[in-house]
C-alpha cells in the first residue's frame, strides 16, 4: 500500500513538467525545495530534538558556494555537489562547538550562525559581491528546458533527502536520535555517543539544504545576502514539520506541501495581510494542534496494515 | 479530537473565504482590459518604496481609466494592474514576475523595486518576451545584459553625481576633500562608488570612505572619525531611515560641514518631516523633481497637472519614485497607442523608437533600453522644501553652503 | 572493580569523600546509607556522569576514571535509575532494544529486538512488549529498567533503588529477579535506602554517610555498627539502643 | 490529648502522580496546637501526603477538611489562607534572594504591613543568626541556617498548622537541637506542628503523637512513646526486628 | 579624545540597548519564553509616543507613561489569553507561537501606520553640550538617563515590592513560590506585561532617536538576543551590563574594523560566549 502510494506519487511528479505550465513547474520546484528544508530540519529538530534555527545558514552557504564555484567556471552539477559538501563540513565543525548547549541557548547559537554568516558574506565583497549581490551565469538553454532542469534537480535532491530520512529513521542512527530526543542522559547511559550522534544529525540537516541552496542560486540567477540568509528560511521548515508531524519520515513532506499551498493561497488573496494570516495560522496550529495538523491520518494509514 | 475538529473548521472556513475572495475578483472581465503586472515589495524592508511605486501606478491607472483607458486601434481597453507582494525578497521578486506572466497572464510588466531586483527579474521577462519598464533602476549593469525587452526611466547613477560635483566645485572652489559613508547595499553602494569616481575626476581628495552594515543602529563611531578628518564635503548614502539617523547623529555630535549630500531620501517628504530643521541646506540629486516643467504628452499632460492630480489623490507632494512610476505607465500607454496593438514585439519596437516628452521629462531610450534623454535635477532643501539648483532652465534658487 | 580515594565535590559540598572500595566479580554488594548520603552520586561518578574530581576508578584493571557515560556503558558497566527513565515515546520493546543496540553491539535493529525480547521474557514483561513504556505501572517500569540494563550485557550492574515505591509482593518478585541476575555471573551493586531489602541479598554491605564510607562488611557486622545505626536512626536512638544493649550485657 | 477534637481531618486520602498511586488511604486527624510526627522510610509517601494537603498534588480520593470546611479542591493559595503552611523538603529557599526577602515571601498573601514587620522581628528574635544575615543571599547560608530561614518563612505565613518535611536532613546535631527548640517555641505559641522526620528519636521525643507510614498507608499510630517502643518502627527503617 | 568620545558614544548607545533587553530578559528568565514580539512592542511604543506628540503635543519622555500602560495591558492580555496556554511547552512551541503573533501584530501595524518612516521631532531640542572637546548629545543623554531611571525602577520593583519578589520567586523555584501562595499564572502574565511595558517605554524614548517603522522591530529583537546572552538571562543588572558591553563593543568595533563589521563583531563575540561561557558575563549569580 505504502509502496504503491509512493510509486504513484513519484511517477506523477516526474510527469508534472509535461502537463503543467511554467508557473506550475516553478511552484513544484519550490515545493521540492521546501520538502528538502523540512526533511532536513527534521533530522536535528524532529528526530534528535534539538531546536535548530540554522537552516538559513546552510542554505546561504550552499547558495554562495555554488554561485562562487560557477562564477569561476565550475560545471553546475559539480558546484551543487560541492555546496552540499561544504555545508556538511561547516555543520560538523559548528555542531561540535554548539551542540553541548541546550534548549534556548542552542536555539540562539544556531540562529546567530545565520546572522554571522550573512554579515561575513556581506562584508567580503571581493569574493561574494557583498551588498551588490551575485549573478550566477545563466545556462544557455530554453525557458522550458531550464525550468525542467531545475525542477528535476530539486526533485532528485528531495528524493535523496527522503531516502536518507527513511533510512536513518529505520536504522541504528535514527534510533539513537530518538533516544537522545527523549532523554539524552538516559541515552548516554545506554551507550549512545550523543555528541557523535548529535553532530551527525546536525550535519545531515545541512548537506541537502546546502545543495538546495546552490540549485536555488543557479535557478534564480541572482542572490544577495539578505535573501539566502533569510530568517524565514529558518522558521518555515519548523512550521512545516510542526504541521506535518515531528520526527516522522513523511510528515515533513506533507507539512511542506500543506504549507506551500497555504502560503500560495494566502499570498495571492490577501495582498496586504498575508503575513498576518500566516501568523494567525501559526498561532492556531500551536494552540490547537501542537502534535501536527496532519499527524494522525497518514500515520494510521501507513502503519495500520503492518500489524 | 475536539481540538482537531476545531482547527479543521477554522482552516476550512479560511479556505472557503479565500476562494470567495479569489474568485470574485476575476469574474468581471466583461469590458476589455489590458493587464499589467507589478511585483512590488509591499511588506518587508523595502515596503515604503514599494508603496510609493504603487501610488504612482495607481494614479496613472485611475486617471487613464477615467479618460476611457488605452486606445488600441479603434478599441478602448481599461487598465488593470495586478500587484503582487514579493516581501522585499529579491528571488521572490523573480518568482513573482514569472507568476504574473504565466499564471495571471499579464500583457506587460513593471519591474520590481531597485536595480538589484530589476536585474534579477529582467531575465524572466526577457525569457517570455514581455515588454517591461523599470521605474527605479539606474545601474548600467541592469541594462547591459543585452536584453531587448527591458526599458528604464532612470539615467545612470553618474548623471546624478557628476553635475553635483561640477557644481559644488564651480561655486566653491576651495572644496578639496570629500568623505563618503555608504550603506552596504546595492544602490547606495553603487552611487557611492560613482561618487568616488566623480570626485576623483575633479581631483577631490577622499579622506574617508566607509560602508556601514544594513540595520546599523548607531553611526556615531563613523561620524566621529569622519569629523576628525575635517572634510569639505560629506556624501552619505542609504535609505530613509539610515539618512534620518545619520543626519540626527551628525547634529548630536556637532559634525559641521560646508556641503552635505544625501542619496536617496532628501527628496522624500518623510525625510524632511523626519529631520525638521536639520534638513536645511542638504543637497541631493534625483531623476525628477516637482519643480521641473515639461509640457508632457499622455494623460497627465504638464508637470503642474501631475503635481495637482497627485496632491488631490494623496494629499502629498510627489517625489521622483512616485513620478517615475506614473511615467512608466504613461510610457507604456503611449507605446501601445502608437503600436496600435497589444503584440509584445510591436509594443517593444514602439518603446525602442519612442521620442516624446512627458511630465517626467523627454523620453528617449538608448540602445540598451536605459533612458538617455533625462537631465536629473540637483536640488537643495531650503525652508523645508526641496528647491532645484540645477539645471539652470528650471533653477529655483542658488546653491548655498554650510551645514550646522 | 576498584575505587581508590575517589572524591567528587559540588561547590563546597563533598558529595563523595575519599572513597576506597574493591568489588570482586560475581559479588552482590549492597550500598546503603540514609537520604543524601551520596549513594547516587557515587554511581554517577563511576558511570562518568559527574566525573571524579580526584581518585582513580578501575574496572578489570582498565582505568575508567575519565570515561564518558557512553564509553563506560560500552565496556559493560550499566546502571538503573532511581527515578525510572524510560524513553516515553517508545514501546517497551524499543526501550530495551536500545540497550542491546548501543551498548551490547547488536548488529542491527532486528537482532537487537530479538535480544530485547529475551530480556523481556526474563523479567516477565514479554506480554507488554508492544505497549508504550509510559503505560506500565511503576513495578513494570522498574522491571523494564532492569531489562534495559541487562540488554546492555553488563559485567557490572548498579541498581539504584529498584525497590523504592514497590509493595511487598512486588519487592519479593524484584528480589527473585535480582538473584537470577546474579546467578548469571553479573556483579551487582544494590543501592538501597532500606537495609531490609539488601540484608538477604548481599554478600557484603557498604555504608555511606555524608559522602564518606563509614562501614564495609557482612550484613551482620554492619547492622551492629554503632555509626551505621546513628546514621540511620539518629544519634539519640543509637545511644538509646547502645544503652539497652549494654544493660543486657551487664 | 485524644479528647481534643481533630480540626484538620484527613480521611481515606488517596493521591499520586499521574498513573502512579502513592497514598493508599490515609486517615489522620490533627487538633489545634498539637505536635504530630510522621515517620517512615524513603519513598513511602510522607512527602506526598504533605504535598497533597498543601494542594500541590491533587487528591484522587478521600477528603481533607479544616474545621469542617473541605479543602479537597483547594489551591495552594487557599490552603495557605486557611492557615496551613508547608515547609518543603530540601528547604526550597529562593537562593539568590536575601534572607529578609525570603521571609517576606512567606508573608506574600498577607496585607497587614505592620504585623508583618512584627513577625519579622519575631523570627529574627527566634533565630538571631538570620537577623545578622538578613541582607545575605539565602543560598550562601549553611544548611542549618537555611532550615531556620525556611521555618521562619513558614512562620511568616501566620500558620495554625505548620507542616515541616525533613527537618534535620543533612544537618549538624547542634543545628538540629536549635531547630527543635525553635519548633517547640512555635508550638507553645499555639501553632500545631506536623513533622516529617527521619531522625526517629528526635521526632518521637518532640511530638505528642506519631504515625508510621509504609507503602502509602499508616501502619502504626499513637502516642509518641508507644510508637517509639514499637518494634515495627525499627523494622520499617532498617529491616531488622 | 577620539577614544574618549567613542567610549561615551558606546556608553550612551549601551544605555539604550540595556532598555531594549531588560524586559525581554525578564520574560525569558521567568517564563522561559523567548518573546519574538518584543521588537514589535518597542515599535508600537514609538508609534504611541509619535501620535501622542503629534496630536496632543505630549513630550515623548512623558508619553512613556502612556505607552508603558498601553503595552502593559496588551502584554497582559496576550500572555493570559494566548501564551499561557502553552507556557510549559518546549522552546520550539512557545517560540513559534510568539513568532506567529509577531507576524500578526506587525502586519496589523503595517496596515494601520504604513511602512513609511516617521520621526518625532522635538520643538525644543536640547542640542549638544561641549565638555572640553567631548560632545554630549543632550537629548540622547536625557533619553539614556530616563532609560536608566526606568531600569532602576524595575530593579527596585523586583526587589522591594511584594509582586516583584513573587516574580523573582517564580523564576527561582516555581513550586516553592506556589507554596507561598503565589498564583504562578498571574505572575506569568504580570511578568510578560512588565516586559511589554519596558518595551513600550523604550519605544517612547527611541521615538526621538530612531525613525519609526514596523520594519524596525527585527533590529530591536536582534539586539535583545545578543544582549541577553552577553549579560546572562533574567537579571536586570545582567541586561544593563550586556547592553553597555554591546554598545561599547560596537562603537570600538566600528572604529577599529570599520562600521560594516561592527555588528558582525558583536555576533562573533556572542557565539564565542555561547560556546565557552553560556551563562553570560554575569554568570548565573546575577539577580534582579
Amino acid at each position: 500500500m505504502k509502496k504503491i502510494a509512493i510509486f504513484v506519487a513519484i511517477v506523477a511528479l516526474l510527469a508534472l513538467p509535461y502537463f503543467g505550465n511554467n508557473y506550475i513547474v516553478r511552484l513544484a520546484t519550490v515545493m521540492m525545495m521546501y520538502s528538502v528544508l523540512a526533511l532536513s530540519w527534521n533530522f536535528i529538530g524532529g528526530m534528535a530534538g534539538y531546536p535548530s534555527f540554522a537552516t538559513a545558514a546552510f542554505f546561504g552557504i550552499g547558495a554562495y558556494v555554488g554561485a562562487i564555484l560557477q562564477a569561476n567556471g565550475i560545471f553546475f552539477g559539480a558546484a551543487w555537489f560541492a555546496a552540499g559538501l561544504i555545508a556538511l563540513i561547516f555543520a560538523a565543525i559548528m555542531g561540535r562547538a554548539i551542540l553541548h548547549l541546550r534548549g534556548h541557548y542552542f536555539a540562539i547559537a544556531s540562529l546567530v550562525m545565520v546572522e554571522v554568516l550573512r554579515e561575513v558574506v556581506n562584508t567580503n565583497d571581493q569574493i561574494t559581491g557583498g551588498g551588490m549581490g551575485m549573478n550566477i551565469p545563466i545556462l544557455k538553454i530554453s525557458v522550458e528546458a531550464s525550468g525542467m532542469l531545475f525542477y528535476y534537480s530539486m526533485f532528485v535532491v528531495a528524493l535523496l533527502t527522503l531516502a536518507t530520512a527513511s533510512w536513518v529513521y529505520h536504522s541504528k542512527l535514527g534510533f539513537g536520535f530518538r533516544c537522545i530526543q527523549q532523554n539524552e542522559a538516559a541515552a548516554n547511559m545506554l551507550g549512545v555517543d550523543s555528541t557523535k550522534y548529535k553532530t551527525i544529525a546536525f550535519s545531515l540537516s545541512a548537506v541537502f539544504v546546502g545543495m538546495a541552496g546552490a540549485i536555488y542560486a543557479s535557478w534564480v540567477n541572482y542572490i544577495e545576502p539578505p535573501d539566502v540568509f533569510d530568517i524565514f528560511l529558518t522558521i518555515k521548515p519548523v512550521v512545516m514539520v510542526l504541521l506535518g508531524g515531528m520526527g516522522t519520515v513523511f510528515g515533513p513532506i506533507i507539512g511542506a506541501v500543506a504549507f506551500l499551498a497555504l502560503e500560495e493561497i494566502v499570498w495571492r488573496n490577501f495582498l496586504t495581510i498575508h503575513s498576518a494570516v500566516l501568523g494567525l495560522l501559526i498561532v492556531l496550529l500551536v494552540l490547537f494542534l501542537p502534535k501536527g495538523a496532519l499527524f494522525f491520518d497518514y500515520r494510521q494509514f501507513f502503519r495500520g496494515r503492518k500489524k | 479530537m475536539k481540538k482537531r475538529a476545531l482547527f479543521t473548521l477554522a482552516v476550512s472556513t479560511l479556505f472557503v473565504g479565500l476562494q470567495a475572495v479569489g474568485g470574485s475578483s476575476s469574474v468581471q472581465a466583461a469590458e476589455k482590459t489590458i493587464k499589467f503586472g507589478a511585483p512590488l515589495p509591499l511588506t518587508g524592508a523595502l515596503a515604503p518604496e514599494g508603496i510609493k511605486i504603487q501610488r504612482g501606478l495607481n494614479l496613472w491607472m485611475d486617471t487613464a481609466n477615467a479618460k476611457g483607458g488605452i486606445k488600441v486601434g479603434n478599441e478602448r481597453y481599461k487598465i488593470k494592474i495586478i500587484y503582487q507582494d514579493y516581501q522585499s525578497n529579491t528571488p521572490r521578486a523573480v518568482q513573482t514576475a514569472e507568476k504574473l506572466i504565466t499564471d495571471d497572464k499579464v500583457n506587460f510588466l513593471f519591474s520590481p523595486f531597485g536595480s538589484g531586483a530589476t536585474k534579477a527579474a529582467s531575465g524572466v521577462s526577457e525569457k517570455y518576451g514581455i515588454p517591461t519598464i523599470a521605474s527605479t533602476a539606474s545601474s548600467e549593469a541592469v541594462y547591459n545584459q543585452g536584453y531587448k525587452y527591458l526599458f528604464g526611466t532612470f539615467t545612470p547613477n553618474i548623471t546624478l553625481t557628476q553635475p553635483l560635483t561640477d557644481m559644488v566645485i564651480a561655486k566653491r572652489p576651495e572644496t578639496k576633500t570629500v568623505a563618503i559613508l555608504a550603506r552596504n547595499d546595492f544602490f547606495p553602494l553603487a552611487i557611492a562608488n560613482v561618487m568616488k569616481k566623480s570626485a576623483a575626476k575633479r581631483n577631490l581628495k577622499m579622506v574617508f570612505f566607509e560602508k556601514y552594515a544594513i540595520g546599523t543602529m548607531d553611526h556615531s563611531s563613523a561620524l566621529v572619525q569622519m569629523k576628525a578628518a575635517k572634510p569639505d564635503w560629506i556624501f552619505a548614502t542609504g535609505y530613509l531611515n539610515d539618512l534620518i539617523l545619520i543626519r540626527n547623529q551628525m547634529s548630536e555630535l556637532g559634525v559641521k560641514v560646508p556641503v552635505l549630500t544625501m542619496v536617496a531620501g532628501p527628496a522624500y517628504k518623510e525625510f524632511i518631516d523626519g529631520t525638521g530643521k536639520l534638513a536645511e541646506n542638504i543637497t541631493s540629486a534625483a531623476w525628477w523633481h516637482p519643480a521641473v516643467r515639461y509640457n508632457g504628452k499622455g494623460v497627465m499632460g504638464k508637470t503642474e497637472n501631475f503635481n495637482k492630480l497627485f496632491k488631490a489623490k494623496y494629499n502629498l507632494v510627489p517625489d521622483y519614485a512616485e513620478a517615475s512610476a506614473t511615467a512608466a505607465g504613461i510610457i507604456f500607454q503611449l507605446a501601445i497607442e502608437t503600436a496600435g496593438t497589444l503584440d509584445h514585439k510591436k509594443v517593444r519596437d514602439a518603446l525602442a523608437t519612442m521620442d516624446t516628452e512627458t511630465f517626467f521629462g523627454p523620453i528617449k531610450f538608448g540602445a540598451n533600453g536605459q533612458i538617455s534623454s533625462l537631465k536629473p535635477p540637483v536640488f537643495q532643501i531650503r525652508g523645508g522644501k526641496p528647491l532645484v539648483v540645477y539645471p539652470d532652465v528650471i533653477k529655483q534658487i542658488d546653491l548655498k553652503f554650510g551645514i550646522k | 572493580m576498584k575505587l581508590s580515594r575517589v572524591s567528587r565535590q559540588f561547590g563546597g559540598l563533598r558529595a563523595v569523600d575519599d572513597v576506597n572500595l574493591e568489588i570482586e566479580p560475581g559479588e552482590i554488594v549492597g550500598l546503603i546509607g540514609p537520604n543524601g548520603a551520596g549513594k547516587t552520586t557515587l554511581i554517577n561518578v563511576i558511570t562518568g556522569v559527574h566525573p571524579a574530581n580526584s581518585g582513580e576508578i578501575e574496572l578489570d584493571g582498565q582505568r575508567i576514571t575519565k570515561m564518558k557515560p557512553h564509553e563506560v556503558a560500552n565496556i559493560g558497566c550499566s546502571r538503573t535509575f532511581q527515578i525510572v527513565q524510560p524513553f516515553p515515546n517508545m514501546t517497551v520493546l524499543e526501550n530495551v532494544s536500545a540497550g542491546a543496540l548501543f551498548a551490547a553491539g547488536a548488529k542491527n535493529i532486528r537482532e537487537s529486538r530479538e535480544q530485547a525480547m529475551e530480556h523481556l521474557e526474563f523479567v516477565g514483561l514479554a506480554d507488554e512488549a508492544e505497549k508504550s513504556a509510559t503505560a506500565l505501572p511503576l513495578a513494570g517500569r522498574k522491571r523494564l529498567e532492569l531489562a534495559k540494563s541487562l540488554a546492555m550485557k553488563p559485567r557490572l550492574l548498579m541498581l539504584d533503588e529498584v525497590n523504592a515505591g514497590l509493595n511487598s509482593t512486588e519487592i519479593d518478585g524484584a528480589l527473585k529477579l535480582i538473584q537470577a541476575i546474579s546467578d548469571r555471573g553479573i556483579t551487582l551493586i544494590l543501592i538501597e535506602h532500606l537495609m531490609k531489602v539488601v540484608m538477604s541479598m548481599s554478600s557484603r554491605i557498604v555504608v555511606l554517610h555524608h559522602g564518606k564510607l563509614i562501614a564495609n562488611g557482612t550484613p551482620a557486622e554492619v547492622i551492629e555498627d554503632q555509626s551505621v545505626i546513628e546514621a540511620y536512626l539518629g544519634r539519640r536512638f543509637a545511644e538509646k539502643m547502645a544503652k539497652e544493649k549494654n544493660g543486657q550485657m551487664t | 490529648m485524644s479528647e481534643n477534637i481533630a480540626q484538620l481531618e484527613i480521611k481515606a486520602l488517596t493521591s499520586g502522580y499521574g498513573e502512579i498511586q502513592v497514598l493508599w488511604g490515609i486517615d489522620v486527624g490533627i487538633s489545634a496546637g498539637e505536635t504530630v510526627c510522621i515517620i517512615g522510610s524513603n519513598g513511602v509517601g510522607k512527602s506526598t501526603l504533605l504535598r497533597t494537603i498543601s494542594g500541590i498534588v491533587k487528591l484522587t480520593g478521600g477528603s481533607i477538611t479544616l474545621d469542617g470546611v473541605s479543602l479537597n479542591n483547594a489551591t495552594p493559595e487557599d490552603v495557605l489562607s486557611a492557615g496551613i503552611v508547608h515547609v518543603p523538603e530540601g528547604r526550597r529557599l529562593f537562593s539568590a534572594m536575601s534572607v529578609r526577602d525570603n521571609l517576606l515571601m512567606g508573608a506574600y498573601l498577607r496585607k497587614d504591613k505592620s504585623a508583618i514587620q512584627d513577625d519579622l522581628e519575631y523570627v529574627y528574635h527566634m533565630f538571631p543568626i538570620l537577623a545578622e544575615r538578613r541582607r545575605q543571599d539565602a543560598g550562601t547560608l549553611s544548611g542549618g541556617e537555611q532550615q531556620m530561614c525556611a521555618i521562619g518563612r513558614g512562620v511568616m505565613g501566620r500558620p495554625r498548622y505548620l507542616m515541616i518535611d525533613e527537618l534535620s536532613l543533612g544537618l549538624a546535631p547542634r543545628a538540629v537541637d536549635l531547630l527543635f527548640e525553635a519548633l517547640h517555641n512555635i508550638n507553645q505559641s499555639g501553632v500545631a506542628i506536623l513533622l516529617v522526620e527521619q531522625d526517629v528519636m528526635n521526632a518521637l521525643e518532640f511530638a505528642d503523637r506519631a504515625f508510621v507510614v509504609d507503602q502509602g498507608k499508616i501502619i502504626v499510630s499513637g502516642n509518641a512513646d508507644e510508637v517509639a517502643a514499637n518494634p515495627l518502627v525499627q523494622e520499617a527503617y532498617m529491616g531488622v526486628v | 579624545m577620539l577614544y574618549l568620545q567613542i567610549l561615551l558614544n558606546g556608553l550612551l548607545l549601551g544605555g539604550l540597548y540595556a532598555l531594549i533587553a531588560v524586559g525581554f530578559s525578564l520574560v525569558w528568565g521567568v517564563l522561559n519564553v523567548i518573546n519574538i514580539l518584543h521588537g514589535t512592542f518597542i515599535v508600537l511604543g514609538s508609534y504611541i509616543a509619535y501620535f501622542a506628540h503629534l496630536y496632543f503635543g505630549i513630550h515623548p519622555f512623558a508619553s512613556v507613561i502612556i505607552s508603558g500602560s498601553v503595552l502593559f495591558c496588551l502584554g497582559y492580555v496576550i500572555q493570559a489569553g494566548i501564551i499561557n496556554r502553552v507556557v510549559a511547552a518546549p522552546v520550539l512551541m512557545t517560540l513559534t507561537l510568539t513568532f506567529g503573533l509577531d507576524l500578526l501584530l506587525n502586519n496589523a501595524m503595517l496596515i494601520a501606520f504604513t511602512a513609511d518612516y516617521r520621526k518625532l521631532i522635538l520643538t525644543d531640542s536640547l542640542g549638544s553640550y561641549d565638555l572640553w572637546g567631548l560632545i554630549l548629545p543632550l537629548n540622547r543623554v536625557a533619553g539614556v538617563g530616563l532609560a536608566a531611571l526606568l531600569t532602576f525602577g524595575l530593579y527596585r520593583l523586583l526587589r522591594d515590592s511584594n509582586i516583584g519578589r513573587a516574580i523573582v520567586a517564580v523564576r527561582m523555584d516555581r513550586e516553592a513560590a506556589t507554596l507561598m501562595g503565589v498564583r504562578v499564572n498571574r505572575i506569568n502574565a504580570v511578568t510578560f506585561a512588565l516586559g511589554a511595558l519596558m518595551a513600550g517605554a523604550a519605544g517612547s524614548i527611541f521615538s526621538i532617536i530612531y525613525p519609526i517603522s514596523p520594519i524596525n522591530s527585527g533590529l530591536f529583537l536582534g539586539k535583545a538576543f545578543v544582549i541577553c546572552i552577553l549579560g546572562g538571562l533574567g537579571s536586570v543588572p545582567g541586561a544593563m551590563i550586556g547592553g553597555i558591553a554591546l554598545g561599547v563593543i560596537e562603537s570600538y568595533g566600528a572604529l577599529f574594523f570599520g562600521p560594516e563589521h561592527s555588528t558582525t563583531l558583536a555576533f562573533v563575540i556572542l557565539i564565542a560566549l555561547l560556546i565557552f561561557r553560556p551563562t553570560g558575563i554575569m554568570g548565573r549569580k546575577g539577580y534582579e
